[in-house]
């Protein structure tokens, strides 16, 4: 099966079933290659990566909750550059679409983001991360900026602003939209006994996604895909989310506690996904768009 | 690394504060070596009926790997374990602990955790008549060591970490190994390499490890949660530890 | 121990432990008096009342979730005079003081809800409940309407508009804030296969609260006090909302699931508290205010 | 109605779809009468230490109360119990159902659920030699009845809800008792009231109940997640339930 991802227009971005890990949960390559049949997964969404280095968080990163996880890991990353140079072999051998996560920051430092992307042929799309506490203004400036990649632009919106981002982030040139990146949240380190925040992972955050993607699905235009993210630890969690009008899935920090549901969530939805074709693939589709270099390299997969 | 499945064969209760678990376990687990651990997490056999709470998989640096597949860990008492409990299992994680080839006396220090995690060592190092040292600081005393194999010479550091004969223990030690609970992991890293430093002015390299025992989300080098700082490089304790040369960690 | 849980000025209301039900929780009167020691609780905070009628939801208005469960109730009650009158004798017995939930309809309405709520004795309070899709306007007159009774006035505020509304309410006349409400989800029901919408209750709610208490006790003026709510299962969950700079904790689920737990916290920060009557008690404080009714029922009691 | 602890002490297979737990339960617990339900969850000796998934209490019908504080309690075999699983019971949930005095023939309908809700009533009923019916309607024509009194009549109802000898079944029946899955509660009442109504054109009062199984956060009336619209108020499963007259039920 063939699901697009991104709105009709100029770029395309087909996977094969509507599963794909969160970015920040899976590495920059392929680490996962012992406990995950990549082949079984929509594409590869890469670890945040900025333009340049940053250091990791210093102290706790991690504090576990009732059902859940607070982490605050700080993004750290070699900045752009060395991870394209890094992981560009592991990418070309990857099954699926890699998509890369870029850290939103200045529209000075995207443009050169940008520069650099438009050279690496491994990476099939950009997913583009707008911090929490951002304004509306430096988010569409950013997305502008952004947008002017020859690959397919995916925005992905903080939990708490995105009814007010998500139609100004569209008009900005967003092909799709991920809702949401994980709500920040504060607990307390029980080893420490120190304040520490982050983003909240758990089962409990997808009620309050799924809210979410009901109500803006029925707001934003048809034509914009909406990728769900938020809670995903069965392959319930994820048809839910189909059933309220998102073309994919991305499953986060269950993956971490159980690396094979992310597998079986794929499988599973790989086979269901068919009846939302229709959805998947929006009525002003035209076959013969361009498509990406992740289209013409899963043309040389064998098929599945 | 794989994920397999596991049974709690047997739950006994070593000392006051402290049970063993007797996993039965894969194959494949059984090469598992002295400073490599599990990820484990109980699970259901129904995987849509999966629980969530714990969430995070327990870091469990297995005591004793026994014939017949069987890997025993040594867990907190408080914690509730019942025999026939099925468990998810990622493992083996990190990188064996290097020891010296002419090793003949080793120090191993438990500051503010159980010594668990550098239990797996002894037997075989005991067989190779290897002298073990083994001093408890901070909240690690209340640990009871009655349990432990006879031949380890146990002492408890005071409240300014020393111990009898402690200049002597460090004189001979060949290779020490310290083990850190959790919180502020370099603080108390630290404060060992203080002693060390007072006894030798230039401390060799491959002479004192640090050992962690963080939360590791994703053991697999996924999350970089497990980030750390070296002088010249960073590294996952995930993949690259659970041992750091102390001489090569940045400890502020 | 006394601590003052609203606003210094015209009123006053004292508690002796800063732990509370949270509304929705334990009913109108003593339903939980079998399973709890009302005499351990700060106070009783009614479940949302009505002036008119309301019957409750039709269909499923309860989906277990892991860790978590979603309720859609309706909020059905017989409507404020039925109330008053069914449970009245209740409220003067208990041991504590009785905050009573009132939804926020509309200002006539609360028109008739002060008239009707200055004639009970037994009510110490008021905790005005806000609904989630209120706007800032509509939420001003509300309170600014409600604030005209002779009772302290609290405002429960939505989860998703609490940084929105909190200054604005708290100027319209709040002697207090209840941050915040359960948030709103959906989730699917697993018999009926219908989608419920509904309110989010589970311990993933509290790091996310414990955020937004972090950051608007720095916002909003000292003297108005905050009672924190959302997500609270243990003793240490609700220090960590007191330590965040709330004078008193709400809990809700937990107690349904586990009504030993609440009392267990109750009696944990009864003891706890001592050393944060700075907090709960502002230098402001005027100690020959005038008090309130539940303050002299207080005095009547045995002192614990 | 109080909180207890109780210990799960067997667990064995009934049939192909359930297992029965044996509880050691409170001494009040055995005084528990057909209809009467247990809140039950798992729960640590360590409060802080409780676990929250899965997060609302079960609702457990005993089937048998046995000497020496023994409830016994079918659940399905998918779930998973481990003997020694410390619990934690609210109850008694709910009024005993409420029998016709010169009671001789009763008729048991089980709809889209497992009957157990319905099985504590046999030893009494049988030992004053009322005859039971059972009949068995949609999905619940899945359960395997061998481990059930021998005395019991067992039906399987066909796609229409009709069953051999309905008629007379219905007719000679002195009370009914219909218990529900959950989901469409009331639509599957109204289901089966039509059968009644093509028997009797005027249906008594006391004669057909409908036990509902919701699931039901608080079990004491504090929550109203569990309200129902009678005909002239509203009633709470939890405290007046879990058997209604369905003629006084609103069923739309
Ligand atoms: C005057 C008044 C009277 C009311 N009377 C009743 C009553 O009698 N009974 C009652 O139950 N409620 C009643 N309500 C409540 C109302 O019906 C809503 O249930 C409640 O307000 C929650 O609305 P919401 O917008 O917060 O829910 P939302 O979660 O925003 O849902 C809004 C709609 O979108 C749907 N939806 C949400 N998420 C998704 C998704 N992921 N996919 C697809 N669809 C989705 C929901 O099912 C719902 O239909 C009343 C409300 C008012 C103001
Ligand atoms: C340019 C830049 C560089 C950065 N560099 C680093 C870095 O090197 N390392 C790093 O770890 N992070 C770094 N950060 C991240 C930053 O420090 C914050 O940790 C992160 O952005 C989360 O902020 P927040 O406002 O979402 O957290 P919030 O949750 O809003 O917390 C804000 C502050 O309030 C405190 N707080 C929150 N809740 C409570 C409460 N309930 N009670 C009391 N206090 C509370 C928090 O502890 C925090 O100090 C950087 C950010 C930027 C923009
Ligand atoms: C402009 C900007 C600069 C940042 N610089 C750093 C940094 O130097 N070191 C760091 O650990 N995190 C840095 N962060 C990341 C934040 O610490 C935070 O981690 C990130 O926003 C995501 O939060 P999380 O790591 O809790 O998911 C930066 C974030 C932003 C928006
Ligand atoms: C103005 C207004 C009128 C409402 N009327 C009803 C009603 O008649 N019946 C009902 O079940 N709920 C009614 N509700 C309550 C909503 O259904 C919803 O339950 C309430 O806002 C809180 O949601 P919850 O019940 O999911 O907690 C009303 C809510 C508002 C704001
Ligand atoms: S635990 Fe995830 S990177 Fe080490
Ligand atoms: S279950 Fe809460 S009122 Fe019946």
């Amino acid at each position: 099966m063939a699901i697009e991802i991104v709105r009709p227009g100029k770029f395309s971005l087909i996977v094969s079933t509507p599963v794909m890990p969160a970015a920040g949960t899976v590495g920059f390559g392929d680490r996962y290659r012992d406990l995950l049949d990549y082949e079984r997964l929509g594409a590869l969404v890469t670890n945040p990566v900025t333009i340049e280095p940053w250091s990791g968080a210093a102290g706790t990163r991690v504090i576990g909750l009732d059902a859940g996880v607070l982490a605050h890991t700080g993004l750290p990353n070699p900045g752009l550059a060395k991870v394209i140079s890094l992981n560009r072999r592991v990418w070309a051998k990857m099954p699926i679409p890699v998509i890369l996560h870029l850290v939103g920051t200045s529209p000075r430092q995207m443009k050169r983001a940008v520069a650099m992307i438009d050279e690496v042929d491994e990476i099939a799309a950009v997913e583009l991360g707008l911090s929490d506490d951002i304004d509306l203004d430096s988010a569409i400036d950013l997305v502008a900026e952004a947008a002017r990649m020859e690959k397919p632009l995916i925005a992905r919106l903080p939990f708490y602003e995105s009814y007010e981002l998500a139609l100004p982030i569209a008009e900005a040139g967003a092909d799709a939209l991920v809702l949401t990146a994980p709500p920040r949240g504060t607990a307390r380190d029980p080893h420490s006994g120190k304040l520490v925040s982050g983003r909240v992972y758990g089962p409990l955050v997808k009620p309050l996604n799924l809210r979410l993607v009901g109500r803006l699905r029925r707001q934003i235009p048809d034509e914009l895909p909406i990728i769900a993210a938020g809670g995903i630890h069965s392959p319930q969690d994820a048809r839910d989310y189909l059933e309220a009008g998102a073309v994919a899935v991305q499953v986060d920090a269950a993956t971490w506690a159980q690396p094979k549901m992310l597998e079986r969530i794929a499988r599973d939805l790989g086979g269901w996904i068919a009846t939302r074709q229709k959805d998947a693939l929006p009525d002003e589709w035209n076959p013969d768009m361009s498509h990406t270099e992740a289209m013409q390299r899963r043309a040389r997969q064998p098929d599945d | 690394m794989k994920e397999s499945q596991a049974y709690i064969e047997r739950v006994k209760r070593v000392n006051r504060s402290h049970q063993r678990l007797e996993l039965a376990v894969d194959q494949s687990l059984t090469a598992l070596r002295a400073g490599q651990a599990l990820l484990a997490r109980p699970m259901n056999k129904d995987y849509e009926a999966e629980q969530w709470d714990p969430y995070l998989r327990e870091l469990w640096f297995p005591v004793e790997v026994q014939a017949r597949n069987i890997v025993v860990v040594e867990r907190p008492a408080r914690a509730h374990y019942l025999p026939g409990q099925l468990l998810s299992l990622i493992g083996p994680v990190g990188q064996p602990f290097r020891f010296r080839q002419k090793l003949r006396n080793i120090l191993l220090i438990a500051y503010d955790t159980a010594p668990a995690a550098l239990l797996l060592m002894l037997p075989p190092l005991l067989a190779k008549q290897v002298s073990v040292t083994l001093v408890l600081m901070g909240s690690a005393r209340q640990y009871e060591t009655s349990h432990l194999p006879e031949e380890v010479e146990v002492f408890q550091a005071d409240d300014s970490l020393a111990w009898p004969d402690m200049v002597m223990t460090l004189g001979w030690a060949d290779q020490v190994f310290v083990l850190v609970g959790q919180g502020d992991e370099m603080g108390s890293f630290a404060a060992v390499m203080r002693l060390m430093r007072e006894r030798h002015s230039e401390l060799p390299t491959n002479y004192v490890f640090g050992v962690l025992q963080r939360e590791l989300p994703c053991g697999v080098g996924a999350c970089h949660a497990c980030v750390l700082n070296l002088r010249r490089a960073q590294k996952l304790q995930c993949l690259d530890g659970p041992a750091f040369d102390l001489t090569d960690l940045r400890l502020n």
